[in-house]
């Protein structure tokens, strides 16, 4: 957190001065080790057994908070009888079909009940059954967590065999660290001290990467520290808005307000979807009102009732269009046009080569960027055609380029890291034909309603005519006003056009526009919340007037559970929010994150529907049930509770179970992305995870152009354990050469103590740390690390596994830059007939036609 | 707004995050100073130079913090920067008077004034001061003077996220400093000491304007463990040239004197 | 006595010494009028303009200050509640990252296995952009999936990027884009 | 220890390592016009496991100090100003002589005195950064700055020295004496300027400057003297003359030698900071410097004294003398790149010892 949110890490430092333990867990010894109380340095890719160890300790202590986990949290609830475990399975859960590769999510569900995700079906497959009330409306709860089905019963067999010499065998913590952060966490939790986790990407870009987050959130929930001043999970977020890129998803799966894209097999007309994706119980009860809102905001006045809002407006998936999907497509010739808008996706995402691939494959590519970027340049300068393999002249690819407008050259909204929505205004012109992506998708917009004009005949091309398009357009540019966009977003009722209060005046039939939800209330009044700025010291330690956090500026989101069962503060110290009996309302610093006059002893009445269902003990409002899951019943591809598995590739076979990796994994079995053995793969002896510096930033383009970062880490370098440079010969100062199957890299060697080889079951296991931020442009340069990196990736969310992986060294500069997407893999292939990985297999994507085994041959296209 | 004025650099509060060297050189508009790799650690700057004012050191021990569980070894940050020492090297030996006292009490070179005699630099007990060939002036860091003047944070104080660099009045800074001494160690955190905190601590400078709390010895951050500034002692080189120069007068004359009688004999 | 550089006989030092009786003259005697003048730029800004940190997602308060519409300097917000003033090392670089010399500012095109960049109006260039959309969307265009469910959708573009963009973009770029039916819509969240 | 590697280039077609386009900002910050060149390439990679050595730390062995920059006009300053001066002081003591006879040896010491200094001025002037400001060495007097003490010494002595000349044939009245006050002045300026320099170097942070202050201005002095006999070895003068830069000439050399003695030893109290003065290139410099001084020594004390042997006397004497002062500038500059140095004299109480 140091090194990547240094100034996010000043208040860490605060803490830590006020008394708190910082624990840092990571492979490497890093700036924020250097600080912390206790470094805990962990095996890459094995987060889960740790944390499950957590679990454990909790659990078999009795270190729990029990006033919170019966009242606040899923533990009661009974689960269907036809659950089975991986205690039963061997690292399986029941409901696995090895035809599709698959779980079938039915065999994980409640007693009698099937809660809906947290947002509909959206994240779920086809087998979204009818809607049943949530387990405590049904009475299939034990609220003294003995019952042998229910969660809390289940949580502690399931975690059971996590224990601390598992952990240690596991992720090569000894015994007597882990139970000393174990309990340093247990006893920092409870009504008066709070514990917080603080996590990035290095948690999530796993193969069960959401499963790495289920874990935490299950020691949180059973430390009672969600909702809770100091408490919480906190996901540290790479970019300026980031957070606003999923709120307002440019994302292939998602509308605005975490709305699910229609899927075209199973949402085929506007009232399924609406069925689907409405909860019965919750507050996505509420779903249709924003869903209707949106397409009143996008389609206007076309959207009517009658024609379902213009629902078949909408395009539909069939199936994980994610990425690397598009990428994949892409080099096999299904993609011809590209935007890559303040992306360098050829550094920043996995397999470069096959990016370049894709990008060759393609009729005509649009960057947007401040300079010429690798991925713009792809066509010239790139490994392949310094070797001579591609020619210039034979890429086909167009390509533009587009100066892009700066943060200071444009009025906007970042929405932080903790959903805060921050205005930014224009200070200056953009320089030369340098315009905001507002400027040119608004008039990219206008040329297409153009050319489209004759042909609007066709039903295909109405969308493009009654897409709403009117925006107000100033300065000497003619630029499109950011704040009109903004008034959208946050809603308006259609009839005088006035911007609503928030999401609770959303309707959903038809009076209302909203261009997304969750931000309604972001231009309350006609006022830019975004661009508050009253200086901290005029206001409450909260600084609730400071910008404008999504939802209904709530800082801190379900700080319900702040208070206890009754609304009262569990203590003093650690208040927020509490029930005002004289007022009869909810009140506190933070603006409740609960139905403000919902009483805490409400009782929802057996037949009561969408947020009528949330009691007065139900802080998780977004829950069908209204509680924090221990146990996910469903909404998740891999499993109700989090398993330990090994990476894709690994050093290790997985101590815990039989089950190697993540069966639900996503693979791309293809020529230009070989995977390694699951383990033991003598090639490849070394973990290897990567990260970014302080100094610069994610794929370099917004640092490795400026001189005074580049000159504070002027060049690609990895970072190896002395043990390792002794095994390997390699010097501090010196090169060496990392390969994986899919590439191979040079880099500039550090030796340092900060890399530290883990015993595990008396074996050394190697790390190799190498920052990702260069490439063949800019001022400091080098390598790309990504390049190592196949295609696998988690399946509830797509995202890579980048974290964990396997690889060899050799000191010296002995790259001839070959990458399996080109010249074929640099390094040998094993033997296909001795080449197996773990069994059952993992689901293939895409299907047939382009996958094929490793080791096969198959043409370029 | 005048008086005295410093910096105290807390390194047990510095994360290594180099704030302090970029926001140093996006105020004074300095040039990088070479695209390098070091191979010392994540320290690519290497030391305070011309056209670098502040440099956060990077220090490997095998050694563990005594409040740290984190097995036997420690990763040390500190943020270097001109001492603006009470007595200045630097300042008494320029000859020009293009480095001044300010009414901050820093030390302050005037670009316009600088001859590029290049005396300063070998009167500096920490390396600081420095010249860059293509330019032919000393440069160093000037407390922000400009930014002094509007009664503004110096720029890398003001960007420092940990608040390891505090920018104040020097009584202030010193009360501050020998407090969290005393709460540090009373936390079991014997190493740390101060650096240059007063003329009592650091005769040869009589105090610095710009002091640390450091948690090794000083060598181990590049800093002198007893530095003096060469005017300090400068009387005796005056006694001494004086009586070199009678020496030579006295031969001048005597070998005068023993000329005539050679031309006796 | 050499000109220039703020000197002149009048304000010799060496007679201001003799005047105030300063012996060693390592003081305001040996001040130029340029250093007598100096102040910080900031002050004279024609204005500040509030704005935010570009990188990470902790969004620390900015404030750049600008003088003759050009951008003199870029730093902390002290008002912030996130960020009190400060900034890390990439935030302070912000000045650098808007002003630098690597901002590339003409559109650049690169024809069908040309070998350089050439130039191309903006005009023309969005056009161009426009008239390459509307010919993929139409020849790519799917009615309907294999199982003759409705899709409405072209697979044959697809976008990435956003996680550096405003929300109002992002907003703009998914309705757009959703209307011309490419689903194919990605960002960093992914990457 | 550390090798030297070459980084890779950079294509910085424009740059001025801050690459701000002032079509967008506006560049007027502190160092916003502080000139740079092209990008350094070369530098030093650490190629050992990064950890400081158990009771001996350093810094990755980086100097703690700067070395100076100085060109080698400084050294070579040191010799011509050094040997004006002591010439200015013969020139001085001649007059106290008295005696017609020795007129043109003080004109002649007159003469060198201001050629002397005038070189030596534009030795000092062409060592600047920023040479065309040279004179606002003269904007303050600063009396904790040997270095603008010198500044005045050097403008004093031949100014002193040329007053002294112009007013020579004035044999009686207030012009005379004018004259023998500026000759007899000049011979104190001389005497400073031969000696100020040793002031000056060891008026530094410079491990062996430092330790060694208190006799550089001897042995400066010394080897003014030494020089000044030496350029006068190498003149055809009457007998008288050669006689009295003879003896001075000797007395100059042995100081020299006495004082490079003392030196070498004052300095070995802390064997690093003695270091450079015994190996190295400044070690060797350093030990052929005494090596032609007494060299040059025996020459003039061989029996038969004649015009080749003062020649070679001379020449032996004026490199001597001009290598010592290049052997103490570059035992300087390794003194400072060995952090060792510092740190141990400090260490050795050498640090603070002459405040209390």
């Amino acid at each position: 957190m140091a090194e990547c949110h240094p100034v996010g890490f000043r208040w860490v430092m605060e803490a830590r001065e006020r008394g708190a333990t910082i624990i840092h867990v990571d492979p490497r010894f890093t700036r924020t080790s250097a600080v912390a109380n206790i470094h805990v340095p962990i095996r890459a890719g094995s987060d889960i057994a740790f944390l499950g160890g957590i679990v454990r300790y909790i659990i078999e202590n009795e270190r729990y908070f029990r006033d919170y986990v019966v009242h606040y949290t899923n533990a009661p609830a009974i689960v269907s009888a036809e659950f089975q475990d991986t205690e039963d399975l061997d690292g399986l859960f029941g409901g696995w079909d090895e035809e599709t590769g698959q779980y079938h999510k039915k065999a994980w569900r409640y007693e009698g009940a099937d809660p809906e995700p947290a947002a509909g079906v959206k994240e779920s497959d086809e087998e979204g059954q009818p809607i049943q009330h949530n387990p405590f409306q049904a009475g299939h709860s034990d609220p003294t967590l003995q019952h042998p089905r229910c969660v809390f019963q289940i949580l502690k067999r399931h975690f059971s065999r996590y224990t601390p010499e598992m952990v240690e065998q596991t992720c090569g913590i000894p015994k007597s660290l882990f139970l000393k952060v174990a309990e340093t966490l247990c006893r920092n939790s409870g009504r008066e001290r709070t514990s917080a986790f603080c996590y990035a990407v290095g948690w999530t870009q796993h193969s069960m990467g959401v499963q790495y987050i289920r874990t935490a959130a299950i020691v949180q929930l059973l430390l009672g520290n969600i909702g809770r001043p100091g408490g919480g999970i906190l996901a540290l977020r790479g970019h300026a808005s980031i957070q606003g890129s999923t709120d307002i998803p440019t994302l292939y799966n998602l509308l605005p307000g975490y709305l699910p894209m229609p899927k075209a097999k199973q949402d085929k007309d506007l009232a399924t979807y609406l069925a689907r994706n409405t909860s019965p119980s919750g507050w996505w009860g509420e779903f249709p009102k924003y869903f209707v809102s949106l397409l009143k905001a996008w389609f206007g006045e076309a959207a009517t009732k009658e024609n379902g809002w213009c629902y078949d407006y909408l395009p539909a998936l069939t199936g994980d269009h994610s990425h690397m999907n598009t990428v994949v497509n892409m080099a096999d010739g299904g993609v011809k046009g590209y935007f890559v808008m303040g992306e360098n996706p050829v550094v920043g995402s996995m397999n470069g080569p096959l990016h370049r691939k894709g990008l060759r494959q393609l009729e005509w590519l649009v960057v947007r960027d401040f300079s010429v970027t690798e991925t713009a340049d792809f066509w010239r300068d790139a490994p392949e055609i310094e070797r001579g393999e591609i020619r210039t002249e034979d890429i086909g690819t167009e390509v533009f380029f587009f100066p892009a407008a700066a943060h200071v050259e444009k009025d906007g909204a970042f929405t932080n890291t903790q959903r805060l929505l921050q205005w930014h205004y224009k200070s200056v012109e953009p320089p030369g034909d340098a315009a905001s992506e507002l400027d040119f998708i608004y008039k990219l917009g206008l040329r297409l309603k153009k050319l489209y004009a004759e042909e609007y005949g066709q039903p295909r091309n109405r969308p493009i005519r009654d897409v709403t398009w009117d925006y107000p357009l100033e300065g000497p540019k003619r630029e499109p006003k950011a704040e009109a966009v903004l008034r959208e977003i946050n809603g308006y009722t259609v009839a005088d056009g006035k911007p609503v209060e928030g999401f609770t005046s959303l309707q959903d039939d038809g009076s209302t526009a909203c261009g997304c939800w969750i931000y309604s209330g972001c231009y309350r009044d006609g006022h830019n919340m975004a661009a508050r700025r009253k200086p901290h010291w005029e206001q409450n330690w909260v600084a609730p007037e400071w910008a404008w956090a999504w939802p209904h500026n709530r800082r801190l989101l379900y700080n319900r559970a702040s208070a206890d069962p009754e609304g009262k503060p569990w203590s003093d110290r650690k208040k927020l929010v509490w029930w005002d009996q004289e007022k009869g309302e909810w009140v506190g610093y933070d603006t409740p994150d609960f139905i403000v006059k919902r009483p805490p002893w409400f009782h929802p009445s057996k037949d009561a529907c969408g947020k009528d269902t949330i009691g007065g003990t139900d802080p998780f409002v977004m829950q069908a049930d209204g509680k924090g899951w221990l146990y996910a019943a469903t909404g998740l591809q891999d499993g109700p509770l989090p398993v330990h598995y090994e990476p894709q590739e690994s050093v290790v076979k997985n101590p815990l179970y039989g089950q190697q990796c993540n069966p639900e994994r996503v693979e791309w079995w293809r020529k230009d992305n070989p995977y390694h053995r699951a383990y033991d793969d003598p090639r490849f002896p070394y973990v290897i995870t990567t990260y970014r510096l302080t100094e610069h930033h994610t794929a370099g383009a917004m640092s490795r152009w400026l001189s005074w970062l580049s000159e504070l880490q002027p060049e690609m370098f990895c970072e190896v354990s002395p043990e390792l440079a002794a095994e390997r010969g390699l010097k501090n100062g010196g090169w060496a050469t990392i390969r994986t199957m899919r590439a191979e890299i040079e880099a500039r060697v550090l030796v340092t103590g900060r890399m530290r080889p883990l015993r595990i079951k008396g074996r050394l296991v190697h790390q190799i740390g190498l920052p990702y931020h260069w490439s063949t442009k800019g001022l400091a340069r080098g390598d790309a690390a990504n390049d190592l990196i196949g295609f696998v990736a988690d399946p509830n969310v797509s995202i890579q596994e980048s974290k964990a992986f396997t690889g060899a060294i050799e000191p010296g500069r002995k790259s001839r830059r070959r990458s399996a997407a080109i010249s074929g893999p640099p390094v040998r292939e094993i033997d296909p007939k001795r080449w197996q990985r773990d069994l059952p297999p993992a689901r293939r994507k895409p299907e047939s036609q382009h996958s094929f085994k490793a080791g096969e041959s198959k043409k370029e296209h | 707004m005048a008086g005295a004025k410093g910096f105290f650099t807390d390194t047990t509060l510095c994360i290594g995050c180099k704030a302090c060297e970029v926001a140093c050189k996006q105020w004074n508009q300095l040039p990088d100073d070479g695209l390098l790799f070091t191979g010392m650690s994540y320290d690519n700057t290497v030391h305070l130079g011309a056209s670098t004012w502040r440099h956060v050191a990077f220090i490997e021990r095998p050694v563990p913090l005594s409040t740290q569980d984190a097995g036997a070894f420690s990763w040390l940050f500190s943020s270097d920067v001109c001492k603006h020492c009470v007595r200045a090297g630097c300042l008494e030996s320029c000859p020009t008077g293009a480095i001044i006292r300010t009414e901050f009490d820093s030390v302050y070179v005037q670009p316009d004034i600088c001859n590029g005699c290049g005396y300063c630099i070998v009167n500096c007990p920490f390396g600081v001061i420095d010249r860059r060939s293509e330019d032919g002036r000393a440069w160093k860091c000037t407390l922000c003077y400009d930014r002094l003047r509007e009664d503004m944070t110096p720029a890398c104080a003001k960007a420092c996220p940990t608040e390891s660099i505090v920018f104040g009045d020097l009584d202030e800074l010193r009360t501050r400093a020998r407090v969290r001494v005393e709460k540090l160690q009373d936390a079991g955190m014997r190493e740390a000491y101060l650096y240059g905190e007063d003329a009592a601590s650091q005769p040869g400078t009589e105090g610095l304007n710009a002091f640390f709390l450091l948690l090794d010895k000083p060598e181990v951050y590049n800093l002198p463990p007893d530095p003096a500034i060469p005017t300090k002692g400068v009387g005796r080189s005056w006694i001494s040239m004086a009586a070199a120069a009678a020496g030579i007068a006295l031969m001048a004359v005597g070998s005068v004197f023993f000329s005539k009688l050679g031309g006796r004999s | 006595m050499p000109s220039g550089d703020g000197f002149s006989l009048s304000n010799w030092p060496l007679f201001r010494q003799l005047k105030q009786r300063d012996l060693f003259g390592l003081e305001q005697t040996a001040a130029s009028p340029r250093t007598e003048a100096l102040t910080a730029r900031t002050a004279s800004a024609d204005r500040i303009v509030p704005s935010i940190c570009p990188y990470c997602a902790v969004g620390c308060g900015q404030l750049v200050y600008v003088k003759n519409e050009k951008i003199i300097d870029i730093e902390g917000d002290p008002a912030s509640p996130i960020s009190r003033g400060c900034l890390c090392p990439k935030g302070a670089a912000t000045f650098q990252l808007v002003t630098g010399s690597h901002r590339v500012q003409h559109v650049l095109y690169r024809r069908p296995h040309g070998k350089e960049w050439e130039t191309v109006p903006l005009e023309q260039a969005v056009d161009m952009v426009a008239e390459r959309v509307k010919r993929t969307r139409d020849e790519t265009w799917e009615g309907t999936d294999e199982e003759g469910h409705p899709v409405r959708r072209t697979m044959g573009i697809a976008h990435l990027g956003g996680a550096t963009l405003d929300n109002e973009e992002n907003y703009l770029i998914k309705k757009l884009f959703t209307a011309l039916g490419i689903v194919q819509i990605e960002n960093q969240a992914r990457v | 220890m550390n090798q030297t590697f070459v980084g890779r280039p950079v294509d910085r077609v424009q740059t001025d390592g801050r690459d701000i386009d002032t079509s967008l900002a506006e560049l007027t910050g502190e160092a916003a016009q502080q000139i740079t060149g092209a990008p350094e390439l070369a530098g030093v990679v650490w190629d050992q496991f990064p950890a400081p050595r158990a009771g001996d730390p350093t810094y990755y062995d980086r100097p703690l100090l700067k070395q100076s920059v100085w060109k080698p006009f400084i050294p070579l300053y040191y010799f011509t100003g050094g040997t004006a001066g002591a010439s200015l002081v013969l020139g001085a003591a001649a007059q106290l002589d008295g005696s017609r006879e020795l007129d043109k040896f003080i004109r002649r010491c007159h003469w060198i005195g201001i050629i002397g200094s005038t070189i030596s001025g534009s030795l000092l002037i062409a060592d600047l950064g920023r040479p065309e400001r040279f004179l606002y060495m003269l904007r303050v007097f600063r009396p904790t700055s040997p270095m603008n003490m010198g500044a005045w010494i050097l403008a004093a002595a031949p100014s002193a020295a040329i007053t002294a000349g112009l007013f020579a044939r004035h044999s009686h009245g207030i012009l005379q004496r004018i004259g023998e006050a500026a000759g007899y002045s000049s011979g104190v300026f001389g005497a400073a300027l031969a000696t100020y320099t040793g002031v000056l170097a060891g008026n530094a942070v410079i491990p062996v400057w430092k330790e060694s202050r208190r006799v550089l201005p001897v042995l400066f002095g010394a080897s003014a003297a030494a020089s000044a006999g030496a350029i006068f070895d190498l003149m055809f003068e009457d007998e008288r003359a050669c006689r009295i830069t003879r003896y001075f000439g000797i007395g100059g050399r042995l100081a020299e030698l006495a004082a490079a003695h003392s030196m070498e030893r004052g300095a070995a109290r802390v064997p690093s900071v003695a270091q450079p003065l015994k190996k190295g290139l400044s070690g060797v410099m350093w030990k052929t410097a005494s090596v032609l001084t007494a060299a040059s020594l025996v020459m003039l004390m061989l029996p038969r004294q004649n015009r080749k042997k003062r020649m070679a006397a001379g020449l032996l004497g004026a490199g001597g003398s001009l290598l010592l002062r290049f052997a103490v500038e570059a035992a300087g500059n390794a003194s400072a790149r060995d952090p060792r140095a510092t740190f141990h004299q400090q260490r050795a109480g050498q640090g603070t010892r002459e405040v209390e």
